[in-house]
């Protein structure tokens, strides 16, 4: 997996959900975000048991569901991302118990076939990951680790198999909008740093551009994706209406922007 | 952290640390007599064990095959056999010097066993219970209130046990540090199967010595509810190296081929839930689908692991009763014994009582009476009141 | 058959024969070794017995003062010390060959554990309520038709405990040649103030027991909750030749100087009621008044004869405890302790409370925990409504 | 005591409760009572709890109570009674307690003062009657006793010690109308006539003259108390008010001779 970017900018990983508010619109915001610098985008595959996930990101999985998206659905969305000119990397987001119902050679074509070029299964811990990422190589698939402040001797372990990113979780805590960040983040994502030879993103609770610039400082970039979502979830209907969907994904571009580092710079 | 193929840890990274924690105080209690002691001091002195075994002589009279016994886990403190995990649990918090306790709960049985034993410690208690469920036990809400614990209303899904769970995890995880989570059964991911059968093992071990003196001999078959299934567990624990046939009754609600059941073994499929890998019932694409048994407590979509293992192996036989079985059990038991049954109990009930029925006078049956059934008066007051207006209906249409 | 000058037999003339062959029949099992080992296998078999005796070590530290015990009544088979009597009583009947069994009850406690029993010995049984209580007490009355008793509404006086009382005998006049009337507390007459207490007297004698192992020593009080008084004989009996302070706690309703009230000695006067001559509340011309407390098991007009003897002897106080306070003692409690009290045995609390704050660190006090409060949850909850209410206005007032 | 009645005539023994339907109209109730043959009248006193009462005599009881009849009044009301004419001897009817509330000294001074002849206390069997039977005695009123066909062994005993007549109560249970009886009453009241020396009546659940005249053949009369109580509570209004209370006495009157061992002869 290729991570667009600029050498001198930093990482910005956002995160949509796949079929929120409807499946041909997700292709239009994934469009969106690629023009706002995205450097990959995560594309979550709606859950009905989101446990990692925060109120914003449940209430997305739930429209999702009632448009009927499902895993198959969503690797086949990114294949039409690709049709449709998103060239940045799109990595899967889902939890694992919809990867374990799927045969794993049929998901892992599947995955090649719609050139998803990377995997996270945010409840899948290292100690349970092993057969998943050694298919995941096995089938040229970049498998996402994350750490968290809680990882302490883990670490390591995790960084050592890591590919793509690591995945530097905020704080404590479920995905969701954070207004202050624990002091001890910074020291955390250091720590990551010195052991990692990838680069290291940080999530979970990014909701500001204040807040981007701070994280930045100590990380290679950030992800994104509660405060992508609830902007989703405030342009719904327009977004749904073709009338208006053209000036909403607009506003949703210009508020990108706002997370992106290359636009940042500027 | 397995059992077979099932089980393990499947959860975010976050809550990874603090499961291991969990995982070495566990370790080290189990060696530590003091903590047995005071385990077992707590359980007698505090929730009254041991309790009794019963021969059930009516019903054996009236099935007229296999003597019938219940271990009576329907006369701890607070009526059911939950009390011993949270017990347990509250001790090994304790231990790790967490005075912070939440934890998950349906009916509210396993809520109320919480936040009693957070009083009795001085712990502080936060209860996730989901807000469908609130409207509909009012009664445990208060009670928990009443106990000084917190009722947290959870809106996310359908509002019940499964999403009360997510929610109570979900708190956990950004709270791991200081806060305790008392999972309720023998679910969730390791090493909490392990804690909750260590805690609940008591039953068996009970069991199994009052039966000998009863009875000179183990009994032929055990058998017990299972919803997430620690009742279970607890009173198969002591027979699953001997040589007597263990039965688990799962609740097939309005029947197993209806849209209406908890079935996970009969109907569930290999999967994920809450941190395990187990039985679930869920769709092709791996979502979680809401389960439904009248019992609140065998409500749930997954099963514990070791439940999922005892069935691959066969060592444990599992079936299904629906609603309207457990309720004639439950009526028959009231009628017959004295003893007002909880609805999960009365789906073991069902189960056993068939299987007397079929075996002989000099065979015995142990059955785990997980719960008293005071809980339970107004759903079978509701189920009575329609069953009456349906027969009534039936008689007008007959009469015309 | 008396208590100095308590007890006796005032009853028509059709029932002395039937009184005087429950007395024989009395005599004769308190002689045989084999009806208490039937009495006793019964209590530890079905009921659970020996019930626990909790330290309660929150409550001591809480208070400062006494060692706080409990003896938990409330762990028993039906949640309370009435099953205790119920077995006792059936187990009598079924040697007197009389298979059929009436009952008295009041919110449905003695009537359950009657039901309860009676279903167990595959016997008949009738239980004559209040029309008003029928009303009050759906739950209890559901759980005795599930039992398979008959609940008979009793529409004379004003259809309360008392009016149920009278009923029973009245039924029993009329058809004594088969029934057996089994009495709820240590009132009546003769002999069934002394059948009461011998089969409540378990009570004490575990307790006893139980405080030696425990404490090495008698407690310094014992303190119970008397409506009949049951439980508070039971518990006492074994302590009433010992060094140890007796204190009964009635109950006070709305307060003793307003006419709510059910403080029998407090402001009782000397009369004959249900067949017994003891402290009872009446006009001046002898009619019996409707006695009041929130508390439905201590909400009756007359004590047991032998707590009036043992009034008059000095040999126990008794104090009365307002509804407030009781409620108060009951929150504490669950709080604190983790347990839910019936509301008749938080007024034993609330006294014991009181006692334990004036006494020092190496005194003990032992209360009879009678039942639990599970039961009582819907009145507390209304009676906490209220307060809310009361508080809102006060503040509304407050803030004009 | 001397009971009104010719000796070829069985006793009649009515049964009315003090105060119903109104204090001054049981005056007049007593002396219909007394015309209509009555050997003597059981002046009922109302109490809270009458457990050997059916629902008749329970309901009298209640609407005397609500009249604010007690103890007191009743025994005064039999000072009236003889005022008024009422000559055959009046038995107080009353449960123990009430007479337990007064002084004894007061109490038999009050009876005696108001000429009131008997006394009959329903719940105070003879093993608890001593001390009143002993001052009855010492005051000249007699002591009514019941001897039932349960008491047996203990019924030589009560007639030993008895005053008056024998009241035999006809079979188990309260007060109370009854379309049957037992076919065993026969026997028992033969047998209760073979101890006694003192006349025997027959009382409880005595609701017809076909019942009195099966009675009368084997006992010395009846006690007639519900199907009288009952009639008083049919012609309630009746008696109330001034204008038809001598129709109703009237009425009421003719009803009692029917029970009437004098009249039915006739």
């Amino acid at each position: 997996m290729k991570l667009s970017s600029h050498p001198q900018d930093k990482l910005f990983i956002p995160f949509i959900t796949a079929g929120d508010p409807l499946p041909e619109v997700t292709i239009e915001l994934a469009k969106s975000l690629q023009r706002a610098g995205a450097s990959a985008i995560e594309l979550g595959v709606p859950y009905s048991d989101p446990l990692a996930d925060g109120p914003v990101i449940q209430r997305a999985s739930k429209r999702a569901l009632k448009n009927d998206m499902n895993i198959v659905k969503a690797i086949e969305l990114t294949g039409e991302m690709k049709k449709n000119g998103v060239t940045v990397p799109i990595i899967l987001f889902t939890y694992y118990n919809p990867v374990l119902q799927l045969n794993p050679d049929y998901f892992f074509t599947l995955l090649r076939e719609n050139k998803t070029e990377g995997l996270l299964v945010p409840d899948l811990p290292f100690e349970e990951s092993a057969y998943l990422q050694q298919e995941c190589k096995k089938h040229q698939i970049t498998y996402i680790s994350l750490v968290a402040p809680t990882s302490e001797h883990r670490m390591k372990k995790i960084i050592e198999k890591a590919e793509g990113f690591i995945y530097c979780v905020s704080s404590l805590g479920v995905t969701g909008v954070r207004n202050q960040f624990d002091p001890s983040v910074y020291p955390f994502i250091r720590k990551v740093k010195e052991i990692s030879s990838l680069p290291v993103a940080v999530g979970f609770g990014i909701s500001s551009s204040k807040q981007v610039k701070e994280m930045n400082e100590v990380s290679d970039g950030v992800v994104v994706g509660s405060a992508l979502v609830n902007k989703i979830e405030q342009l719904e209907d327009e977004l749904i209406q073709p009338g208006t969907r053209e000036k909403a994904l607009k506003e949703f571009e210009e508020y990108a922007k706002t997370f992106s580092g290359s636009y940042m710079l500027k | 952290g397995r059992f077979g193929e099932f089980g393990g840890k499947f959860v975010p990274e976050t809550i990874m640390q603090p499961l291991i924690e969990i995982e070495t105080a566990f370790q080290n209690i189990k060696e530590d007599a003091s903590f047995r002691e005071e385990y077992l001091h707590l359980l007698q002195e505090y929730s009254g064990r041991p309790t009794a075994l019963t021969y059930a002589d009516q019903m054996t009279a009236y099935l007229g095959g296999a003597k019938i016994y219940l271990k009576r886990e329907d006369l701890n403190h607070t009526g059911a056999h939950k009390i011993n995990n949270a017990i347990g649990q509250a001790l090994l918090a304790k231990r790790m010097g967490k005075t912070k306790i939440i934890a998950e709960t349906g009916a509210g049985q396993h809520g109320v066993a919480t936040a009693t034993v957070a009083a009795k410690f001085g712990m502080s208690c936060r209860i996730f219970m989901g807000e469908e469920d609130i409207e509909r036990q009012a009664l445990n809400v208060f009670r928990m209130k009443l106990l000084g614990a917190e009722v947290v209303p959870v809106t996310s899904g359908n509002g019940t046990l499964k999403d009360a769970t997510n929610e109570a995890f979900r708190y956990w995880v950004q709270h791991c540090n200081d806060h305790f989570y008392i999972i309720g059964s023998v679910v969730g991911p390791h090493p909490y199967p392990f804690i909750v059968r260590e805690f609940q093992k008591i039953i068996g071990e009970e069991a199994k010595q009052q039966f000998l003196e009863k009875e000179g001999k183990l009994p032929d078959a055990v058998v017990a509810c299972v919803g997430g299934g620690s009742n279970a567990i607890g009173i198969f624990d002591s027979f699953l190296s001997e040589d007597v046939q263990l039965v688990g009754a799962e609740a097939a609600g309005k029947g197993i081929d209806t849209p209406f059941h908890a079935a996970t073994i009969g109907k569930g499929t290999k999967g994920v839930i809450h941190g395990s890998m187990t039985y679930m019932i869920q769709d092709q694409f791996g979502q979680i689908i809401e389960p439904y048994s009248i019992s609140a407590g065998l409500d749930y979509p997954g099963i514990g692991p070791e439940h999922a293992y005892l069935h691959s192996t066969g060592r444990v036989t599992y079936h299904s009763v629906t609603d309207d079985e457990a309720i004639a059990a439950l009526k028959l038991l009231t009628r017959k014994e004295g003893i007002l049954p909880a609805i999960e109990s009365a789906h073991a009930l069902s189960k056993a009582f068939e299987m007397a029925k079929g075996m002989s006078n000099d065979q015995t049956i142990l059955i785990c009476l997980s719960g008293r059934g005071d809980k339970d008066v107004h759903t079978i007051m509701k189920v009575m009141e329609e069953e009456v207006k349906v027969e009534d209906e039936a008689f007008k249409s007959s009469a015309r």
